[in-house]
């Protein structure tokens, strides 16, 4: 099957040559950070983690999400994701691509990488992330590209497939509740030591995911005439309504709680982020920037005319995706940071190469997601070809 | 089945077994260190280039390119470079993606008769196997050159740190040793568990595959387990390749000896045995073709002329009926060819 | 034919993934009713000059072989190895992988391992190992060597017969060894005792002195032909001539002897009398080169030199500008194949320039041929054509690209582009089984035999096996082809498989969708089936 | 116990004859002494300059690349969690000596993927800097800020070289590890022997009768971040 990505319009060579540009350039950054070392980042002493694992957190809950296609597809029999349960476990696929890369370009000493494998400390948060991390790539491959390869030979899947695809269901939470635990078990960070952090990130990845998979919907309806269907974009609406209203309730929980209580601790970081605290606020416009679009989307996603409108959908996913993005990711890591155990601020902003190498791994996703979905595109395409 | 491996496997005891006498028990060092690899790398170059004129002594008489994919035709109509190449340009790139990239297996298929119906499933893995060998055997090949060259040039040295780039054994072991062992044992199981690649094979199948899975086996043992002294075999590899062959005062290990007998055994059965597919897919008339026999004129060096039926016979034949049913006869014609004849 | 089992049955022993026990050097051939071919009358081959075995059958214990059959097998094989470096290297480089094993469609629908491609090659390639090579003599069967015994004739006759020189194992080995050279070779070696196939001999004779393979005389051609222009007329409206044996015509037109005469191919050649007469091209038909097929190909290359030359010998006595040839998979083989390397270099031709577009034809700038299909497709994509694809409109067609034109010429697009314009409902087979991985229709390269017919069945199953598919899922009614042999075989393929499905060459198509000057309204096909619209009671 | 924090391991390690044994090794720190001391010797405290010099601790003048093993602050940032006003003008004067805790419960051990760090019988929290893969979870679970990363090689940022202990690359973490090495000599650690005031005194926790448990005893003690659980072996006297 997979000489089938191989053949495509000049568009989709076009566009994976462009992918291809800030995956060479990406390259050439980690190139160097091999060599001079981490140092070409921003970060420092105080904030030891940034966008890499901030990126790494995000896409770990966009690959969770394949589950709120999946579950409602195979448990309920929800029969109208049918067309969209492969876009689904693929997307799982190159999030956790993205994920790796993301872990692996954060270590100073990657070509010690298998001593998580050879001396594995189990009460360490992290093996357990590996573990589940990769697991769940296998997983989903395994499904995808199982239940793929049944299209394609015209059979029906085999009846081994049931049981794995029953584990990966109950897997994906997995992933991203241990990814919550390596924030929320550590003493000190008072921005992340806090029991609703697994919830926390299951209802944002609930939120997000599935309002990027609109979007891909509705690319792919525009750019190779692969329609999922007007109830399946609708359903796809309802779970990023609900979990994006629990999200920001959550986070509101948390501020009160925070604020209501006055621990100076939990404040501080809530004040550095959205206020300022010492004199800093440097991400403060970009958790605005968050507020803002959490309040454009869900109020776009409430009022039913514009939900049911395929162009303000797309629009309120937009809004959704880039607002969880900004607050997941870099106020999670920023957050939980600052201030340092000095009660002090180190600002961090990532440096240039870091970008770049950050958007050398968001290419790399993308390009085997378009790569997946091309196949699926593909042998989708064979099933029905009449020429009229 | 089991007759055929069985032989491989005690081919390959022997093989392993002679070093280990002459080197170990009796102390053979010159022998199996200088002369048996010179006798060996002769055997090889000479067998190849015997093979070579052999094959290319008998001519290719008709252009029987396979095509798969769209000829060059009309000039509106999208022609398939690689699948049916119609100049040498082409054809040298169908040639790369054979030679590296074993095209032609990546479009291997599975049929199963499902009920009453044959399906046809991708089928990968063979293609991947073979990857990972051949890839895996030429990135070692490329590596120990670091023995037989000086100095080491960059890109060897280079390859090295890639490679070896996990820390996971001091010294590291190599990526490509992992990669190749993978490819070999798979290759060799399937020829064990499929039924049908099981029916075709013989015992000079197995061989081949044990034997190099021996090779790559003593090597990582070598780098890895039994460390052996590296400026010896550095020694006695640079004084064979510069002709000034010297045993290294320094003791190497029977290992080393056993790692070179076995490597001097392929080289030996290598161009008399099927291996020889590594000289012999350029020779391949169905692939190193252009398709392009309406565009140029191919020769066939022993051509001869056939008698058929002429014209004028088969119109003397038929003349009534050809008269009566009012088709043309052609005297002129019968007369102009008698004339030239 | 009696005794054939019914299609649910016939298939019901085929194992893809199980093989015998036993080692395939000890396993035997049976000839049973229905898979073998009659051998060869020895009146034909004396009035051929070829040598011969007397009248004799293969199913007989003792085969009358001569004394010096071995070394005449020995020397004919290693004549062939110095003649043929695909031979000679095919011999040498398989490395078993097999790859190829379950692509050859006699294995899919026999399971018989030998007719898995690298065994079929290994009948011979044992042979030479252990009678050629001292290594080979030395590990026997464990270097794959065996001696030449008479069974060893008995196997090659049985399974070099089994296999329809279609390309398909060439596609995925990864040297390209192609058992079909190896199969045409091993063809010529077993004709060099004189042993042959009935059914193929019969037809090269014909070729030979009368010019065409089912032997039609002059004056029959032509009266089949005005036979068909009459139907046409009636069809049509329009009355049409066809230019025979015309001195000075720009272009001759070759076609399968089968279009003049057989069914569905007579519809094939009224489409393109009523495309020529559309376009009002300058051309003429031979009835002395009246055969576009080569049944000699089936027997030895020299044969199908032979039956060839006649061809050009026209084109020259014609004066003709160029050479058309029609719809024929094996024909077009060979004359993409061969033809330039035996009769050029043919400078009493010019470089074939459609009159009507005038596009020149660059890609046969040497061999100055060109394909139906090549010169149709032009047509159409300058607007040269009026077509009313909807007269196609009780069809749903599929496309069986004939694997001689797939694997050995690369001829994909033109048929295909023709049909998107000639009709309205065109549906692809799997993608496995169409294009370069077209399968054959089990019988050509000369075993379309009555008397082979399980074989032939279990050959084209495959095929008829995806046909079948779209059958059932788009309601296929229409299997279209460029090849005159196909439209024979898999008329009796789908017969058996698929019953409701008929096979119709492409340019049939073209007829019911031409829209001609001056005709009359048109309410049936060519085939006399009501168009849609003017079905019973309408 | 096991639903109060997450086992981890504790390592045996082979000792030298002459080593220097302890149960559980800690340190107490007196500020008084170094703020009796006064500002020159603070401003080049013999204590840090030794430390760094025995371990080959580069000085990179990049506040956000650099590497400490301990060093100085002041008690707003050394003890944020005690707001009480009084408290900090009282103690706004004093110095405080940061390094290291060594902590009985230490997170940073918990959180390692690779045991690359681990904590060791005697109580010592130990770096393996050939299996560390530069992770930084180590940095993210200490709440007290006691380790640095190698962004940078550090190598050229030595101004002197002790051969006697390894110099680290780029990519790996490091910390004090309370001088193990000068232990199993039979040695007090660098900066204890080097401070002319004595004001670090170096000893058994686990040993009622040692030098600091006698100090312990006799006068008030405080700990960084005790309220964390994470039971810190460094004490300081003010
Ligand atoms: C390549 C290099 C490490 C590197 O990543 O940079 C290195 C790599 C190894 N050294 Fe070394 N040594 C390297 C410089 C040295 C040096 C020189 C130095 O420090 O600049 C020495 C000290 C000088 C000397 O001769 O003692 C050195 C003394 C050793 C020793 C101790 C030998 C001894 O008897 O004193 C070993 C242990 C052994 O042989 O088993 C050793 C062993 C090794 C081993 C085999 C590791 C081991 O545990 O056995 C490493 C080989 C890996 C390989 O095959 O690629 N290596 N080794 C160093 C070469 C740098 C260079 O510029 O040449
Ligand atoms: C094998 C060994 C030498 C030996 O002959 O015994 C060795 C071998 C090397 N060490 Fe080491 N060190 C060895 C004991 C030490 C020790 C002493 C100890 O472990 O008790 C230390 C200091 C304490 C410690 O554990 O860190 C030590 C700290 C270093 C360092 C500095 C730490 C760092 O990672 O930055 C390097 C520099 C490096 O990694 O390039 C180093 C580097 C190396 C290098 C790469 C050679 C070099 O100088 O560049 C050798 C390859 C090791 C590998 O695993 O890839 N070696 N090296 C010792 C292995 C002990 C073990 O398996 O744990
Ligand atoms: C049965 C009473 C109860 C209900 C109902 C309840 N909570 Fe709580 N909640 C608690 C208790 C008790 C704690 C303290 C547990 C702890 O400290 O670990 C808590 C803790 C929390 C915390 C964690 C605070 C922290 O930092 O440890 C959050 C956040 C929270 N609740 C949010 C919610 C949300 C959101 C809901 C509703 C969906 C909710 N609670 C419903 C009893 C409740
Ligand atoms: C509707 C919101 C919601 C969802 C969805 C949710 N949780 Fe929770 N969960 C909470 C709240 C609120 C708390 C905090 C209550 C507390 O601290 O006891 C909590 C607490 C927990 C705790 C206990 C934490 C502690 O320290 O006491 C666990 C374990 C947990 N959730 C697991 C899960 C898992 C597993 C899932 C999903 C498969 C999940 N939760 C989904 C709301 C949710
Ligand atoms: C000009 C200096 C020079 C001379 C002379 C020299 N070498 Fe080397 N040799 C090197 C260098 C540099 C390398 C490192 C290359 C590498 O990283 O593999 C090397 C690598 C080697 C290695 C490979 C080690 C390994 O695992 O990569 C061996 C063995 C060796 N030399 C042996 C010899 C022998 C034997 C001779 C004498 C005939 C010799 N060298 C002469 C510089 C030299
Ligand atoms: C130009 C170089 C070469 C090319 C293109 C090539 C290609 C191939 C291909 C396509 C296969 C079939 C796939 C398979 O079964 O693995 C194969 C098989 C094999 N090759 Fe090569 N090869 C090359 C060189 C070599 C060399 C140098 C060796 C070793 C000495 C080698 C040893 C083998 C062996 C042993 C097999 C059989 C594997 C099996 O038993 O399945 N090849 N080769
Ligand atoms: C067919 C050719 C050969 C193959 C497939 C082969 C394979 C291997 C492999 C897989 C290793 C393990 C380490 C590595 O990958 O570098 C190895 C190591 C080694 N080989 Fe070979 N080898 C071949 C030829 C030779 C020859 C001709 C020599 C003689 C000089 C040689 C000498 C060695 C030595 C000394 C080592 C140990 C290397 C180390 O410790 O780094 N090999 N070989
Ligand atoms: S401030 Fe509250 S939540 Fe944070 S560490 Fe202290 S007690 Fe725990
Ligand atoms: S695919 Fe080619 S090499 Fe492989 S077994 Fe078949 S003929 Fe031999
Ligand atoms: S050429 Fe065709 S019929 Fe002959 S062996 Fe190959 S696949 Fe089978
Ligand atoms: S008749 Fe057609 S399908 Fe059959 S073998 Fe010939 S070309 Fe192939
Ligand atoms: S620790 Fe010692 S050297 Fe350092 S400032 Fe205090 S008294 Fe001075
Ligand atoms: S102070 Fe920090 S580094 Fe030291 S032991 Fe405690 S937690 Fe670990
Ligand atoms: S950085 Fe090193 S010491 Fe710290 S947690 Fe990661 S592996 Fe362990
Ligand atoms: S105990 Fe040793 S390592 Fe720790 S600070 Fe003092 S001198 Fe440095």
């Amino acid at each position: 099957m997979l000489e089938l990505a191989l053949r495509g319009s000049k568009k989709y060579w076009l566009w994976l040559g462009f992918l291809s540009i800030f995956i060479v350039i990406g390259f050439a950054f980690y190139i160097k950070q091999l060599t001079v070392g981490l140092g070409i980042t921003g970060l420092s002493r105080d904030v030891s983690w940034g966008f890499y694992i901030a990126n790494f957190t995000f896409l770990v809950g966009v690959a969770a999400s394949a589950v709120t296609i999946v579950l409602p597809y195979y448990w309920h029999n929800h029969k109208i994701y049918g067309r969209m349960t492969l876009l689904g476990e693929f997307l799982a696929v190159s999030a956790l691509i993205m994920c790796l890369l993301l872990v692996i370009i954060d270590l100073g000493y990657p070509s010690r990488v298998f001593n998580v494998l050879l001396y594995p400390n189990p009460s360490s948060i992290l093996v357990y992330d590996v573990i589940v991390l990769n697991g769940y790539l296998l997983l989903n491959l395994i499904c995808g590209w199982t239940v793929l390869h049944s299209y394609y030979k015209g059979t029906s899947s085999p009846s081994w497939l049931k049981p794995i695809i029953f584990l990966a269901i109950i897997w994906a939470p997995l992933i991203h509740i241990v990814t919550a635990f390596i924030y929320q078990g550590l003493p000190g960070r008072h921005y992340w030591l806090t029991a609703i952090m697994a919830p926390k990130f299951l209802v944002s990845a609930f939120s997000s995911g599935p309002a990027f998979l609109i979007i891909l919907a509705s690319i792919l309806k525009k750019v190779a005439n692969f329609d999922i269907g007007e109830r399946a974009f609708q359903s796809l609406a309802k779970t990023v309504t609900y979990f994006f209203i629990a999200f920001w309730a959550f986070y509101l929980f948390e501020v009160f709680t925070a604020f209501y209580s006055g621990i100076p601790g939990h404040k501080a970081p809530i004040l550095y982020l959205f206020v300022g605290f010492h004199g800093h606020a440097e991400w403060a416009p970009f958790l605005w920037t968050a507020v803002i679009l959490a309040i454009v989307g869900l109020v776009l996603l409430l009022i039913p005319k514009t939900r049911k409108n395929e162009t303000t959908l797309v629009l309120a996913s937009l809004a959704v995706f880039f607002s969880v993005y900004i607050e997941k990711s870099i106020g999670l890591l920023v957050g939980g940071f600052t201030p340092n155990p000095f009660e002090g601020v180190t600002t961090y902003t990532p440096t240039f190469p870091e970008v770049m190498i950050t958007l050398g791994v968001w290419a790399t996703g993308f390009l085997v997601l378009t790569i997946l979905y091309k196949i699926v595109l593909e042998v989708e395409k064979r099933r029905i070809l009449i020429h009229s | 089945m089991w007759n055929d491996l069985f032989v491989s496997i005690l081919a390959l005891i022997i093989l392993i077994l002679v070093p280990l006498v002459g080197v170990g028990l009796l102390g053979l060092d010159y022998l199996f260190g200088i002369v048996i690899p010179y006798l060996a790398f002769t055997i090889f170059i000479g067998g190849l280039i015997y093979r070579m004129i052999y094959w290319a002594k008998s001519p290719q008489p008709f252009k029987i390119t396979t095509t798969c994919g769209q000829q060059k035709s009309l000039p509106w109509i999208k022609h398939s470079r690689l699948e049916a190449p119609a100049s040498t340009w082409e054809v040298g790139l169908r040639m790369f993606f054979e030679v590296f990239l074993f095209r032609s297996l990546f479009r291997n298929l599975r049929a199963d008769l499902v009920g009453k119906r044959l399906v046809y499933g991708s089928a990968k893995w063979l293609w991947l196997g073979a990857i990972l060998f051949h890839l895996g055997f030429f990135i070692i090949i490329i590596r120990h050159l670091r023995f037989f060259v000086h100095p080491v040039p960059d890109f060897i040295t280079l390859l090295d740190e890639i490679d070896g780039f996990f820390q996971l054994t001091v010294p590291t072991l190599y990526v490509s040793d992992i990669l190749i062992l993978l490819g070999l044992v798979f290759l060799l199981l399937r020829r064990l568990v499929d039924a049908k690649v099981n029916y075709i094979s013989y015992a000079s199948d197995y061989f081949p595959l044990l034997l190099i899975i021996a090779i790559v086996v003593s090597g990582i043992l070598m780098r890895i387990f039994t460390k052996v002294d590296l400026y010896a075999v550095k020694e006695l590899a640079y004084g064979l390749v510069t002709f000034k062959p010297v045993l290294p005062k320094a003791e190497i290990g029977v290992i080393f000896y056993v790692h070179l007998f076995l490597v001097s055994s392929l080289a030996v059965y290598f161009p008399f045995s099927k291996l020889v597919h590594m000289i012999g897919i350029f020779f391949s008339p169905t692939r190193n073709l252009p398709n392009d026999n309406r565009m140029v004129r191919h020769v066939n060096p022993w051509d001869y002329p056939v008698k058929y039926r002429t014209y004028c016979e088969w119109q003397e034949e038929f003349r009534d009926v050809l008269e009566e049913a009012g088709i043309p006869i052609d005297d002129d014609w019968c007369k102009e060819t008698q004339k030239k004849a | 034919m009696s005794k054939l089992p019914k299609p649910e049955e016939l298939i019901k022993d085929v194992e893809l993934h199980k093989t015998p026990v036993q080692h395939w050097m000890d396993t035997k051939v049976e000839f049973k009713p229905g898979k073998f071919l009659f051998a060869v009358d020895p009146q034909v081959m004396e009035d051929l000059g070829r040598p011969h075995l007397g009248k004799w059958q293969p199913y007989e214990e003792k085969w009358p072989l001569p004394e010096d059959w071995k070394e005449r097998i020995l020397k004919a094989i290693r004549q062939r190895m110095e003649r043929f470096r695909s031979f000679k290297l095919f011999m040498d480089i398989c490395v078993r992988c097999g790859a190829c094993a379950d692509k050859c469609h006699f294995f899919l629908g026999t399971g018989d391992p030998k007719n898995m491609p690298v065994l079929r090659a290994e009948l011979i390639r044992s042979i030479i190992k252990g009678e050629f090579s001292f290594f080979g003599k030395l590990f026997g069967r464990f270097a794959g060597a065996r001696p030449l015994t008479e069974d060893v004739i008995k196997e090659w006759y049985y399974y070099f017969y089994q296999c329809t020189e279609c390309r398909r194992c060439s596609v995925f080995c990864p040297y390209g060894i192609d058992t079909a050279e190896v199969t045409i070779i091993m063809r010529e070696i077993l004709h060099e005792l004189g042993i042959a196939v009935d059914w193929t001999m019969k037809p090269v004779r014909f070729s030979h002195f009368i010019g065409n393979h089912i032997g039609l005389q002059p004056h029959t051609i032509k009266e089949n032909i005005e036979y068909l222009l009459s139907d046409i007329a009636e069809i049509t409206g329009i009355n049409i001539e066809v230019p025979i044996n015309r001195k000075g015509a720009e272009v001759l037109f070759v076609t399968p002897s089968a279009d003049f005469f057989a069914e569905p191919g007579i519809y094939t050649f009224m489409g393109y009398v009523l495309l020529f007469h559309h376009i009002g091209l300058d051309y003429t038909i031979s009835t002395y080169a009246s055969e576009g097929g080569n049944f000699g190909y089936f027997n030895t290359l020299e044969f199908a030199k032979k039956l060839h030359s006649k061809i050009y010998e026209e084109a020259k006595r014609l004066k003709v500008k160029w050479i058309l040839g029609g719809e024929c998979g094996h024909m077009w083989r060979v004359w993409h194949q061969y033809h330039n390397t035996w009769f050029g270099p043919f400078d009493y031709l010019e470089v074939p320039k459609s009159p009507i577009t005038g596009t020149v034809f660059e890609h046969a700038k040497s061999h100055k041929v060109v394909h139906i299909c090549e010169f149709t497709a032009d047509l159409i994509a300058h607007g040269k054509l009026k077509l009313d694809p909807s007269r196609n409109d009780h069809l749903i067609v599929t496309f069986h690209d004939s694997c001689n034109t797939s694997r050995a010429m690369g001829i994909f697009e033109e048929p295909r582009f023709i049909l998107r314009h000639v009709c309205n409902n065109f549906v692809e087979m799997p993608e496995n089984t169409i294009r370069e991985k077209t399968f054959c229709c089990g019988s050509g390269s000369g075993v379309n035999a009555d008397e082979y017919m399980e074989i032939r069945m279990r050959g084209g199953f495959p095929r008829a096996n995806a046909v079948e598919y779209v059958h059932k899922t788009y309601g296929v009614n229409t299997l279209a082809c460029i090849c005159a042999i196909d439209r024979a075989t898999l008329s009796a393929l789908m017969r058996y498989w698929v019953p409701s499905v008929e096979v119709a060459g492409l340019h049939e198509l073209v007829g019911n969708a031409l829209i001609m000057e001056g005709e009359k309204e048109r309410t049936t096909d060519l085939r006399y089936r009501p168009l849609k619209g003017y079905e019973e009671g309408q | 116990r096991i639903s109060s924090r997450a086992e981890i391991e504790v390592v045996e390690h082979k000792a030298s004859p002459q080593a220097l044994i302890g149960k559980r090794w800690g340190m107490v720190i007196d500020m008084k002494k170094c703020l009796e001391a006064g500002e020159e010797c603070i401003n080049n405290c013999k204590a840090i300059k030794a430390c760094h010099i025995t371990h080959n601790v580069p000085s990179i003048p990049d506040k956000k690349k650099e590497i400490k093993w301990i060093w100085m602050d002041n008690f707003i940032h050394t003890f944020p969690e005690l707001e009480d006003i009084r408290l900090k003008e009282h103690l706004k004067k004093f110095p405080f000596l940061l390094l290291c805790n060594h902590c009985d419960n230490p997170p940073c051990v918990r959180v390692c993927p690779t045991k690359a760090t681990y904590k060791r019988k005697d109580g010592i929290v130990m770096m393996d800097f050939h299996r560390c893969i530069g992770c930084r979870f180590c940095m993210a679970g200490c709440p007290y800020g006691a380790r640095s990363f190698n962004w940078i090689d550090p190598r050229p940022y030595l101004t002197s070289i002790n051969p006697e202990f390894p110099s680290r690359k780029a990519g790996v973490v490091e910390k004090c590890l309370f001088c193990y090495q000068r232990l199993d000599e039979g040695k007090l650690p660098a900066c204890v022997e080097a401070c002319p005031s004595k004001a670090l005194i170096f000893g058994d926790l686990g040993d009622p009768n040692s030098e600091i448990m006698q100090i312990l005893k006799e006068r008030f003690a405080l700990r960084r971040k005790a309220e964390l659980g994470t039971q810190p072996s460094v004490y300081y006297l003010i």
